[in-house]
Formats: C-alpha cells, structure tokens, sequence
C-alpha cells in the first residue's frame, strides 16, 4: 500500500477535532523495499505515539511529482510534513509554501533547504557514512593499493553523491595507492542493470578488486555478477544493501559486507519527532527515544542524527526484517 | 431453377449522406460477359463490394448465386462461392513478393498454424501469369513494380482461382494496347470454360469488343439490362448520361500566342533524356507515349518534385529554377498528378481545405491568418463552376466518387490562376460525360491564355484535346505532329517505333516488353 | 536485385560490424567468446520482447505494455515459484503458468486494439499503467530473491551448454521460432500482410482481427518467456526492473529495419538492432568512455545509424532506374 | 440535432469528474486545492501540446522532455553564473529551438521517421544534460524568476497557468487559423498530397518540431522557476503522459486531427484524477490504474458512439426515403 494510515480508522480529517495530529511522512518514492521499510516504523510510531500519520509519496524519484504530493498535502491540512527530497532545491518553494499554511516543515533520510526546515533527522553523517563504507571496502580487500570502482544508483541522486564524495575523500586521504578505475557508474536504480555493468567492470578492468555500490538495489546486482562468475575471493564488495536481500550473497561472500542503518528505526524517529515539533518540543543531545535509541543533536538545534551505521553480514543479516 | 448464376435484387447501399446505390439490379448468366456500365460515382464499385461482402447492402436486399441464397457477409464467403475481384483501386500487398500476391486469400481459407508451401505458391504463381503472358520475377515485392504491372498482378491473382465468377472493376486503366489484348484473350478463354465476368469499364470501344450484355446505372438507380447487339456506343451514352456527347478530334482552332514556357535539355538519369520542347500561350500541348515511357517523371521534374536534373526551364523567355512544388507554384506552374487519391487529394479533408491549399498564402487577412469566409467563397466558386456534386464544399473528399474528385483537384489547381498547366492522365477511371466536360474545359482554359500540357495515354483523348502533340518513347521525344497530320497510327508508330514509318499495328504481341521496364 | 528489406539489414549490419572492430581495438576483451555470449545472455530478454515486438510492429501497431506485461508475470511467476517443490516438474509448471499469464494479458490488449478498435499505442498506454500501477499496489515494489525459490530453479538459471547460458538458448528458440512462424506458416504470412495493406487483407479475406489478437497474445506469450528470462537472469524479482523498457524494445526493433507504419520489420533485422544495443552499452564501458558523456556517444551512434539507413534506402531507391532510357 | 463532437464529450467528462470530485473528495474546491491545480497544470499542459502539434503531423517526439531538460539547465547554468534573467531565458528557449531544429532536420530533410529521431535525441539531450551537470541539480536563480512559477497575478491567479491559457490559445490560433497549421493538418492527414499542393513540407515539418520545442521550453521555464532547480530528470515522467493526454483528447495518432482544447480537456482531467484521488486519499499507484482505465473508457465511448451515430444516420436516411 503506497500510502497508508495509522491511527484510529474513524479520526477526523480535520486535525484538532479529535484532537490528533496529522503528521505527513513524504518519501523520495513509494514501492522500493527501503522506504516500505521505513514506512513500517513510521505507522508503528503513529499507533505508538497516537497520532495520524500519512506516509504517501511519488511513485518515481522525481522531484516534481513530490511537490505535487506535497500540494496535495497541504490542501489536506496536515500539521507536519516530514520529507525526504529527492532535490533539495526542488522543494523550498513548496516547503515555504506550507510554512506559510502554518505547517510544521522538517526533513528526513535527505537534508533539503536548511534555511526552510526546522528539523532536520539524518540517519548518519553523510561524510562518515562514506568514510566508514571506503574504509570497510579496503579492510575486505586486504591491502591499501589496488582498482576499485564504484556503482551508484543514479548520477543524479544527492544523497549518493554526498556518500560517494565522502568516501572518495577518504580515500584520496588515506589511501593515495587505492585507484579508481572510472567514474561512478550509474545503474539506473535496477538490479539487471548493476549485473550488467559490474559482468562489464570485471571484464574491462582484470585487475578489480573492489567494488563500492551505492543505493540499495546496485550491490546486489554487483554481488550477483561476482557470485556467478566466482569471483568472490577476488573482488570485494561493499554497499548500502538491506539485509534481507543481501543475505543470499552475504552467505558465499559475494558481498562482504551490507552498510546501512535500520530504516524502520528511521521512519519511526521521524514521526516521533515530528510530533514533538508539533508539540513545540525540541530535540535534545543525547536524548533516549523509545525504540530508537539514543540520538545525537548537533550544535545547530535541528540536526538530528540517528546514530552510527549497521553493518549487515552473514552472522547478523537473518536477523531483520527487511 | 433459374438460367442465372447471379442474381441481385433490390440492392440499395446508404453511406452516411449519400445513397450510394438505390433498388438495383443485377443479373449474370454463366460464361457471359457482362458489362457494368454508368458515370462516375453511378455506384458500380459500390455494388461490386456488396457483391464481394465488402458493404452490407440495406435491408430488403436478395441476393442469389447459383440460385441459392448468397449468404456472402464477409469477403471470404465470396471467396468461397467462387467469386473472385479484381479491385479498381487494387488490393494488393505491396511488401509480399508477386508470387505471394497471387496466392493470397487463399492462405486464410485453412488454417492458420498450416505450413505453408512455397513451390505451389511459386506454381500457381507462375501459371497464372504465363496465362496472361507477363514476365516479371516471382520474388519482386509489388512495390517496386509499375503501376500497370501491378494491374496485371491483380488480373493474375483473380485468374488463378477457380472461380465461377470473376469481376473486373476497370481492369484495364493502366494497360498498354498490347496487355489489354492479351487480357481479351484470357477473357474469351474464360468464356468457353463457362465462366462468367463482371467488366466495368469507362472505355467503350473495350465494352463491346469484349461484352454480351450490358447493364447500367445512372445515379444509384437502375437503368436496364441490353443485349450488346442491341445497342450502339450512341445509345449507350444517352442510357448513361441521359443525353447525347460528342467525343471527336479537335479542330486545331485556337491561334497560339507568344512562347510562354520552353525546356531545353532536360535529363534525369533513368528516367529521361534530353528533352526540348517549347509551349506557347492558349496552346494545348499533348504529349502521349506507352505507359513507362517517362512523362509523368518529365511533369514531376517540371514540378519540381522529381530532383535533380539537368536542362534548362524558360518562363516568359525567362531562365528559372523550380527547386519545389512551392517553388512551381509561384512561378505559375500547375500539375495535377495521375494518381487522385494519393497524390492529388487529401482524401480525409473536406473539399474546401483541399480546393484552398495551395493558395493559402492569398487568403490571408491583415494578422496572416485564414479568411475562411474567403476561403469558402473560393471553394463555392469552383464547386460551382466545375459543377462537383454532391455540392458540398464541407464534404471530406474522399467520399466523392472519382470523376467529382477529379475535378476538385482540377479547382484547386485553378484557383492558383497558373500560367502553365500540367495534367497528367486527366481522364483516368473518369466516365465519359465528365471526361468531356474536363476536355472542355481544358480548350476553354487555353483559349483564356494558359498554356496547357495533357499527359495521357489515351489516344483519343489526346487527338482530342491537343493542338500538337508531342510521343515520348524511352525517356525521349520520339516525334512530333501538329494536330492535323496526327492520328491514331502515326502516334503509335513514334511510340513504338521511334519513327513515322509504319509497320507495327496494335495487335503486335510483343507490345508488353515494349513497356521497357527494366527489372 | 536486393529487396529493400536485405539492403535495409544491410546497412545495420555494416554498423555493427564497423562498431565491433573497432571495440575490439580498443578493448581486447570485447572480441571473446565469454563477452560476446554475455552480451547476448544480458540482452536476452530484450531480444525475446523485441522479436514479439517485431510482429507487432509488422502488423503497423506497437505495444508499450510490454515491460510492464513482463513485470508482471515476473511478479506472479515469483510468487508461484515460492509455492513450488524443489523438483523438475516446478520448471514444467512455470513454463507453463509465465506464458500463459503473458497471453492472457497480451490478449486483453488484443481484443480491445481489435475489437474496439482503439489505436495500439493508446489501449497500450493504457494497459501498462493500470498494469504497473497494481504491481505497484499489490507488491509495494517488494523483492523476492533466489533463496524465495526452489533449489532447482536457480539450477535451471545457471544451466549452460557448452558454457552458454539457457537463456541464451531460450533467446536462439524464440528467434528462431518466430521467424519460421514468419515465413512458414499462414498466420505468420497474414501478419506481413495486414501490415502490407489492412484494406487488402480484408478483401482477401484475412480475418484482421484474428490477427490482431494473435500478435498481441503473441508478444503477450513472448512477454511470458522474457519473464522466465528475466527471473532466471536476476534469479530475483524487481518490480521496478523494467521500468521504461518498453522504448529499449521498441528502439531496438526499429533500428533492424522494422517500419513503424507496419509491413515491414524482420527477426534477422530486429537481432541485429538487439545486437547494436547490446554491444553499444558493454561496449562503452570496456572502452572506457567517461561516464557522462557514454549517453552522448549512443544517441549519436542511433542517429548516425538511422540517418545513414534513410540516406542509403534513399539511394538504392533512385538508382533503381525507373525508365530505361535510350542513349 | 447536432451531434457532439468528441471534444465536448470529453469536456463533459471532465465536468463530471469536477462534480464528483467536489462531492467526494474533502477540499477538493477549497482555494487552496484549486489553486493547486492551477499550478500543477501548466508544465504539463505545454508538454501534452507540444507532443499534440507532432502527432497531428502523424509523428511523435519522444524528445520533447528531454529537450525541456536542456532547456531548463540551459537557463539554470546562465543564471547561476551571473547572468541575467531575461537573457538566460533568451538563451534556455534558442537551446530548446536548437534541439527542435536537429529534431526537425532529420526527420524533414533526411526523411527518418520521427520515432527513430527523437528516440535518438531523446538520448542525445539526455547525455547531454548528464554532462552538462554531472547529473547533479543546478539551482540559483534569482528571486524575480521564481515569481513566474510560483507567483500570483493580481495576487489570485498564478501565472504560469496564464502562460499557458496564452500558449493554449496561440496555439490553438495557429493550428486553425494560419497557413502554416492548416498545412501541419495537411501534411499529416497525406504528405504526398500535400507536397503535390505546392507546400514544402519539410518547411512545415521544421515548424512543428521548433514549435514543439519552444512549448517544451516554455514548460521548462515554468517548471524550473517552480521547483527551483533544473536537471537531467526534469519532468521526464511528462513523456508518455502527454501521448496519452494527446490521444485522450482525440489526437489521431495517425496525424492529421487533434484539437488543443481536446488535449486541454485531457490534461484537466488527468490534474482533478489525482488531485480528488489524492484527496481521497486513494494510494497513488491505484491512480495510475484509474488514469489507465479512463483513458480506454474514454476511448470505448468514443467508439460506441461513432457506432451508435453511424445507426441512427441510417434509421434517418431511411425514415426520409420511405
Ligand atoms: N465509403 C464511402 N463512404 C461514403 N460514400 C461513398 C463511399 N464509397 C462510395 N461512396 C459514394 O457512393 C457513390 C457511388 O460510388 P462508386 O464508387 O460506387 O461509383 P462508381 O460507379 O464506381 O464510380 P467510378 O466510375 O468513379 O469508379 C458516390 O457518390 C460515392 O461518393
Ligand atoms: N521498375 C520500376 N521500379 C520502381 N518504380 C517504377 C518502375 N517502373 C515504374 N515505376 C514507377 O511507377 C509509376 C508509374 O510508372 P509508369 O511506367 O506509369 O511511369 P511513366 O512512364 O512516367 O508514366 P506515364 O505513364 O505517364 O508515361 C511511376 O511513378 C514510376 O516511378
Ligand atoms: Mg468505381
Ligand atoms: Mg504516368
């Protein structure tokens, strides 16, 4: 279901009638395992914490069809919107226009315009995020020098691009003998389509060591070609995979490692959140949130951070859910 | 229980607007020719595709073969009854191969997952063509074929089924003398074996060389059913048109002005050679020739349409460079193209938009946008004077029949007000009243001061209409005769011959490799 | 004496083959058995909707369902498989239940081209998105990947003969098939012509709609196989994975010669148009081509491609002297 | 009695679906919604005319988002490097002209069908784009330029949806009233013919794909002045929704018909289906089937009534015969 409810089924679409809050969760697209992933925990927190919450979204990552749903929402008077934008700047029109609905406007998963936001719930630190997977890669290669090449699921997708800038700047940093072999090569956000290209990589470039895939569907398509060609002792794979799906791969070894965190703890923090922003709450340092965990506030007031990544592997991926 | 193979009754056919064909009749007896007869847009094709179980006809109908009831709804009933069509307006597939074509419709007689035999395509193929003496390769698409080799195709496919009946809705448009002949031949065979034939035609001479009885239309409606010994080709036409027409020579009465339009040296490779000719004010310039011989791609190239060449074209004394159709237009030059419907029409158009097209630019008001009252007035006028009927100029084109095309095509050319006019096969498919009147009115064209060339292969109507005439043989001027040295058989000597010389007479059986189609 | 269709394929296969030589210069990994088996292996599915597509085409109508089509046998193919026993009969069954969900719904597109008589591109348009919006509905663009199936399906998958894929076989018996279909049989040759001339057809009393439907549950059938293909290829179920295929398929079956207008298009030509596609994305990479400008060398090669056809097609067509003309 | 014409069936669709909407669906009226509407309908609007114009030619432009995209980043790159806003836009719609232009040259002059072109530079503008950008999103324009997709005429109307009705009507004028549409029409019901008639089609044919490309422009205008960014994706999901709204609105896909107030008909009724749907909270792939089944319902009405027309003709000829 692409946009759900929790909440009592009889609650009133005015807000206040019965009191409830309406809170908007807005992901960059509804239907990939991610985000349904997320989408679970936020309508856990709704039931949870008592509130409404819609979690409804584009159905492709396309800047423009989220601010339609995001007009929609507001024509729906709802009293927070919380969004992950699939471009930042894409939505500081639309997102002032709802403040000026008096609608709380926050961001999640992906940074939009910080001037227009008053929350801002990451789930990492984009930069550590992408230190940690370049550093986890070159532990699994087995030696700072070598060809490497990284996959991401589209040229275009900021959230990726700030990974990847992070782990090149490691990279670059630490590990000067560590080459790339190309630019990052896109995979259009398809599985068939990472197969493809990593069978391409390995062919073209016999000396590979290293695969880095960005977005959750590339390292899986990148561990499939590995696997079938048998080349998992001699390319390492690393990405920002879901457990359930990288199991099978995580098992032989195909992929080394699954870098994320728990989005359904992500959805969850954000509607918790966004009904203390509604609540006039502020989020504070070190702050325990039931279910979540502890939360990391940065100095500015609104920069939440959900915490440090997981790492997904063999012994631990049939441990999810997702 | 009766002496005829078919017979229709009460056969009327309503299209949206028009009624196509009103309480008609028809009668066939086995192994008779039997020729359908009226003017344009009487309703022979119509009726013919009620026979084929192409058109539905309207309820009341009676419909027998072989005194049975019919029961013919869908084309392939027809098929199966042993009735086979030959379409006026073809029915081929021009991306299958000649063989192909000719063993079409049988095919979906069984079933469709059946292997199909390619040797007894090629066979039954190569039979029916050697029955009609044409030589073309069996594995040609039809596209790349002639027009009148396609033609012949057509009457192969009809042939090669065993049919009780076979119809043939103006079989001979495009065909040289010599193919005509041949096609008599297969037509006497088809006697003796006791089939009988349906022939429409527009050329009379044909219809009672080859016909036993006649029936014919006039408006939709049944005018009666003769014995053809029993009419004369006066007779008939007062039958059809309801009056008497004249069809003869012309006189050479108009005194020609200045040279208004001359080519010099015109070439294109593969299509002609060194062309000269001059056209002078209030002229009509015939140039005739066998089909293939290069002048609708000479006209083309006039045009503009047919690029590049080499040569030289004075307007008025004046070299100028036509380089498109628009390009002609503006220097005055008019060409109504042999083939209406594909190429001088816009068929799902109404009359109005057709008639307007090429002089938009005129129409226009002070912002540049159409004046469509201009426009309709324009259109009423040549409706109007050209006498088209249905008279309605907001009619799409294509639902009039094809001498009202024709003359659609005609106004829209006119309303260019062009110095020089170009009509190529102007009479083609046309009956005999409109073909008068269009003969008519292209003498009445010059005697204002245009200059006009008649493309045609039609021997009498070229004697009929031209001034001098020019004989195109192999991509060259072969000859050229005044109108009163110049008749029937000199004609055909330059056409076939290069020469005035005789010795060659129509019933020469090799006229169809004279065609010089190279394949 | 070429027909235009040969000289049509001529001109691609020039382009494939000028492409070909010139990647195996530059990357001496592209001109070897294991690249050139997995760029047919990669675009075997491609290669199996393209020659339903091919049909298609021929008859002068196009179907932009197709990935969407695929999508969802793959969807309910997956399903199915996660139900069945680890043993040979489950691959009977799945190449049972994939095709014939593909003709079901290849059909519906049939009937309603046909009988309604609605342009293809529109009843198609139509189709795909309420297709893809209940795939997106039901699934919620949920994954099932090979531990979902039965051991002996992904052994299916991996199956090789002489170390090239069963997909690859399947792609060769589909093509091959298909064009036999084409040449062989009636309905093949009724396909070619209803696309020759629809008006003709129906004087020679071909039963248009029959024919209509059978293209359509043809590729709705071919679509059914492309599923399998797809499954065994990701061995994973996407529901996103074919998003926007459709022009791919399409592309590749213009570029073999098939004319959108109907009457013309062959399986030889729309395995050569698979082909370019192929080689042009294994290709870019093995060449190394930067990554931004890999879309600018395609589209140029596609124009390149197409214009150099029209221009050659165009020649071939004025040579053909139309009179012979004496000297 | 006159017969109404396919577009005033489809106008009363449309109407029909206002009124349900506006009974079901919450707010659909309320200003807030309705304003909504009005600026979501522009970008799209210009596109479906722009793909209308070239199919009446009995072609496709497959291009035409892409060329929008070019356009977009054209103007975006311009006025984050300092130049100023009226020449960026000058320079965004001579890049969309130019794109119309390869467009129209090789389908005019080359004689390529119009499929295979704009597939080919579909790709091509794409790339482009992608190495324009780098696939990221360029953003920076001024405050001035934001106004025109996300200002207000008199402070009511927005007006980009002015732009539009502008547009709508030139090029409604232009396709009825002028030489050049009058041969567009020609040209796409018979190009021999018409090429017979003295018109040089390849004239006309450049004309549609430039006119094509201008709207394509236009739309980028709105489009990144409204969500304040241009990049490779910029309303690439326009593309096969604007056939669809062409052909809804009575477009022959063969060429030679198609109205714009048809195709504006369409475009209506595709913004109030997911506008109301959204309100209702429908789940937005559900609005993909729902789009999908009016675009064949409409069609299967279209189809009855031609039938039911052509029946009641003959009952009337018949009734005057007897
Ligand atoms: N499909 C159609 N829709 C509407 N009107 C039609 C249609 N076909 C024919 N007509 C009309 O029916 C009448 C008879 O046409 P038909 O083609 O049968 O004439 P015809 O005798 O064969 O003429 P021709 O000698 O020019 O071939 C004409 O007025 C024509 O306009
Ligand atoms: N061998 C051929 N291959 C391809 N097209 C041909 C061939 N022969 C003729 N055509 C085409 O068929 C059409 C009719 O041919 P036809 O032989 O009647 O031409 P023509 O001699 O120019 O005309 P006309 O009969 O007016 O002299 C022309 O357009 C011509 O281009
Ligand atoms: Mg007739
Ligand atoms: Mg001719």
């Amino acid at each position: 279901n692409s946009s759900s409810k929790s909440g009592g089924e009889d609650s009133g679409k005015e807000s206040g009638k019965d009191g409830k809050l309406k809170i908007a969760v807005v992901p960059k697209l509804v239907g990939i395992p991610y985000f349904n992933a997320s989408e679970k925990g936020a309508i856990q927190a709704g039931k949870d914490l008592g509130v409404d919450v819609i979690y409804t979204g584009p159905t492709e990552a396309d800047a423009a069809q989220q601010v339609k749903v995001i007009e929609d929402l507001i024509s729906q008077k709802v009293d927070v919107i919380a969004v992950a934008p699939n471009d930042p700047a894409a939505l500081t029109p639309v997102l002032k226009k709802a403040k000026e609905q008096g609608i709380k406007v926050m961001d999640w998963d992906t940074p939009a315009d910080q001037s227009v936001v008053e929350l801002s719930v990451h789930q990492i630190d984009d930069e550590a995020f992408g230190r940690h997977i370049a550093k986890s890669l070159i532990e699994k290669i087995g030696s700072e020098e070598g060809d490497i090449a990284i996959l991401t699921g589209g040229l275009s997708a900021a959230n990726l691009n700030s990974w990847i800038d992070g782990a090149k700047k490691e990279l670059d940093e630490n590990f000067p003998k560590i080459k790339l072999v190309s630019d990052k090569i896109a995979t259009d956000e398809k599985q068939p389509v990472a197969y493809q290209k990593t069978l391409d990589l390995i062919k073209s470039n016999p000396e590979l060591k290293g695969i880095m895939a960005y977005s959750t569907i590339a390292p899986i398509g990148a561990a499939q070609a590995i696997q079938e060609k048998g080349l998992q002792d001699k390319i390492a794979v690393v990405g920002t995979a879901l457990p359930k799906d990288s199991k099978p791969f995580l098992e032989d070894g195909s992929l080394d490692v699954g870098i994320l965190w728990e989005p359904d703890k992500l959805g969850y923090l954000t509607v918790a959140l966004a009904k203390d922003l509604a609540d006039g709450k502020k989020p504070e340092n070190g702050q325990e949130v039931e279910n979540v965990g502890k939360i990391e506030v940065w100095e500015d007031g609104k920069t939440v951070i959900m915490g440090p990544p997981t790492d997904f592997t063999a012994e631990n991926a049939g441990d999810f859910n997702y | 229980m009766t002496e005829y193979l078919l017979q229709m009754n009460h056969i009327s056919k309503t299209f949206p607007g028009v009624k196509a064909l009103d309480n008609v009749m028809l009668e066939v007896k086995p192994g008779e020719v039997h020729a359908l007869i009226g003017e344009n847009g009487a309703g022979k094709s119509t009726l013919i595709k009620i026979l084929a179980g192409i058109y539905a006809p309207d309820p009341g109908a009676e419909f027998y073969f072989e005194g049975k009831e019919a029961g013919i709804h869908k084309p392939i009933d027809a098929t199966l009854k042993g009735i086979s069509i030959i379409y006026q307006d073809l029915s081929l597939f021009p991306n299958l191969s000649v063989a192909e074509n000719i063993y079409m419709g049988r095919e979906s007689t069984s079933k469709s997952w059946k292997k199909i035999d390619w040797k007894k395509i090629e066979e039954t193929a190569e039979k029916a063509l050697k029955e009609l003496d044409v030589q073309v390769d069996l594995n040609m698409p039809v596209e790349k074929l002639s027009i009148a080799q396609q033609q012949l195709i057509e009457i192969a496919r009809a042939l090669a089924f065993d049919a009780k009946l076979i119809v043939m809705d103006e079989p001979t448009s495009s065909l040289s003398a010599g193919e005509v002949e041949k096609l008599y031949k297969v037509i006497n065979d088809l006697k003796r074996k006791g089939i009988a034939i349906i022939f429409v035609s527009h050329k009379l001479k044909e219809l009672f060389t080859v016909s036993d009885r006649f029936t014919v239309l006039r408006d939709g409606k049944f005018v009666g059913t003769y014995e053809t010994n029993d009419l004369d080709e006066d007779k008939l036409i007062t039958l059809m048109v309801g009056r008497q027409v004249l069809y003869e020579k012309n006189q050479g009465i108009i005194k020609a002005g200045n040279t208004i339009f001359e080519v010099k040296g015109l070439s294109k490779e593969g299509n002609f050679r060194d062309i000269s000719f001059e056209l002078k004010q209030g002229e009509v310039l015939g140039i005739t020739g066998l089909v293939g011989s290069g002048r609708t791609e000479l006209a083309q190239a006039i045009f503009g349409v047919n690029r590049p060449f080499t040569g030289e074209i004075k307007i008025n004394g004046e070299t100028v460079k036509v380089r498109s159709s628009e390009d002609a237009v503006k220097k005055g030059i008019a060409y109504i193209p042999e083939s209406r419907k594909t190429q001088g029409l816009i068929l799902q158009q109404s009359i109005i938009n057709n008639i307007s097209l090429p002089v938009l630019k005129t129409l226009r008001n002070a912002l540049g946008l159409i004046n469509r009252k201009k426009e309709t007035a324009l259109a009423d006028h040549y409706v109007e004077t050209l006498d088209v009927r249905p008279a309605l100029p907001k009619m799409e084109a294509g639902q009039l029949s094809g001498g009202n095309q024709q003359k659609v095509v005609i106004g829209k050319w006119l309303s260019t007000k062009p110095k020089i006019l170009i009509i190529d096969e102007p009479t083609n498919g046309i009956d005999i009243g409109a073909k008068t009147e269009i003969h008519k009115l292209l003498r009445k064209l010059a005697s204002e001061g245009m200059g006009v060339i008649v493309i045609s292969s039609e021997l009498p109507e070229v004697l009929a209409v031209s001034d001098r005439i020019l004989v195109m043989r192999h991509g060259k001027i072969a000859g050229e005769l005044s109108i009163n040295e110049a008749t029937q058989e000199n004609i055909m000597n330059y056409a076939l011959l290069g020469s005035k010389q005789t010795g060659v007479h129509r019933e020469n059986p090799d006229l169809g490799e004279e065609r010089g189609i190279p394949m | 004496m070429k027909s235009i269709l040969q000289s049509k394929e001529m001109s691609i296969v020039a382009i494939v083959v000028l492409l070909s030589i010139t990647l195996s210069f530059v990357s001496p990994a592209f001109l070897t058995f294991e690249n050139i088996f997995d760029i047919l292996k990669g675009n075997a599915v491609l290669g199996i909707l393209a020659v339903g597509m091919t049909l298609v085409i021929i008859t002068g109508g196009i179907d932009v369902s197709v990935a969407a089509v695929t999508t969802a046998v793959c969807v309910m193919a997956g399903k199915f498989l996660t139900v069945l026993p680890d043993s040979p009969i489950s691959i009977l069954l799945l190449f049972i239940v994939a095709p014939l969900i593909g003709v079901l719904l290849g059909a519906l597109n049939g009937i309603l081209v046909s009988k309604i008589q609605i342009p293809a591109i529109v009843v198609t348009l139509g189709t795909m998105s309420m297709i893809n919006g209940i795939i997106l509905y039901l699934t919620n663009g949920t994954y099932l990947n090979s531990t979902s199936f039965p051991k002996i399906f992904v052994d299916f998958a991996n199956f090789q003969i002489f170390g090239v894929s069963v997909i690859v076989f399947i792609f060769a018996i589909i093509a091959v098939g298909t064009w036999y279909i084409l040449k062989y049989t009636v309905i093949g040759r009724e396909v070619l012509a209803v696309g020759g001339n629809k008006e003709s057809s129906i004087r020679a009393g071909i039963n248009f709609d029959k024919v209509q439907i059978f293209v359509y549950g043809y590729m709705g059938l071919l679509a059914g196989i492309a599923a399998i293909a797809q499954l065994s290829y990701t061995k994973a179920v996407d529901p996103n994975g074919l998003l926007g295929f459709e022009l791919q398929v399409i592309a590749a079956v213009v570029l073999g010669g098939a004319n959108i207008l109907g009457g013309r298009g062959s399986i030889m030509g729309t395995f050569l148009g698979v082909l370019l596609l192929g080689i042009m994305q294994n290709g870019l990479i093995l060449a190394r081509i930067d990554i931004f400008w890999q879309k600018v060398v395609v589209g140029t090669i596609i124009l390149i491609a197409v214009s150099y056809d029209q221009i050659q097609y165009k020649r071939s067509k004025d040579k053909l002297a139309k009179i012979e003309v004496e000297a | 009695m006159k017969a109404l014409s396919k577009e005033s069936i489809l106008g009363l669709i449309a109407l029909g679906l206002i009124v349900v909407m506006s009974v079901l669906a919450p707010g659909f009226l309320s200003s807030q919604n309705i304003t909504n509407m009005m600026f979501q309908i522009p970008e799209f609007g210009l596109i479906a005319l722009g793909m209308m114009v070239v199919i009446v030619t009995g072609g496709i432009n497959l291009s035409i988002t892409y060329t929008a995209a070019l356009a977009g980043v054209a103007i975006a790159l311009m006025q984050s490097n300092g130049y100023p806003m009226l020449l960026s836009i000058l320079v965004g719609i001579v890049v969309g002209l130019v794109c119309g232009y390869i467009n129209g040259f090789i389908v005019s002059k080359i004689g390529v069908s119009s499929i295979l072109v704009t597939l080919g530079t579909m790709v091509l503008f794409e790339g482009i784009v992608l190495s324009l950008t780098k696939g990221n999103s360029i953003s920076g324009f001024s405050e001035s330029y934001s106004l025109i997709g996300n200002g207000y005429y008199m402070g009511l109307v927005p007006l980009s949806i002015i732009i539009f009705i502008l547009f709508a009507i030139l090029t409604g004028v232009l396709l009825t009233k002028s030489k050049w549409g009058r041969s567009v029409y020609m040209v796409g019901s018979n190009p021999i013919a018409t090429l017979f008639s003295g018109v040089n089609n390849s004239k006309i044919l450049m004309g549609v794909y430039m006119y094509s490309a201008l709207l394509a422009s236009i739309a980028a205008i709105i489009m990144t002045s409204r969500y304040n960014m241009a990049k490779v994706d910029l309303g690439s999901s326009y593309l096969l929704q604007s056939v669809a709204a062409a052909v809804l609105g009575g477009t022959a896909i063969e060429g030679g018909y198609g109205k714009v107030m048809g195709t504006v008909y369409a475009v209506v009724i595709f913004q109030v289906l997911s506008s109301g749907l959204n309100l209702l909270e429908v789940p937005r792939s559900i609005v993909g089937v729902i789009t999908g089944a009016i675009l064949i319902f409409v069609l299967i009405i279209n189809f009855a009534k031609a039938k039911f027309d052509e029946k009641k003709q003959k009952k009337m000829q018949e009734a005057n015969a007897a």
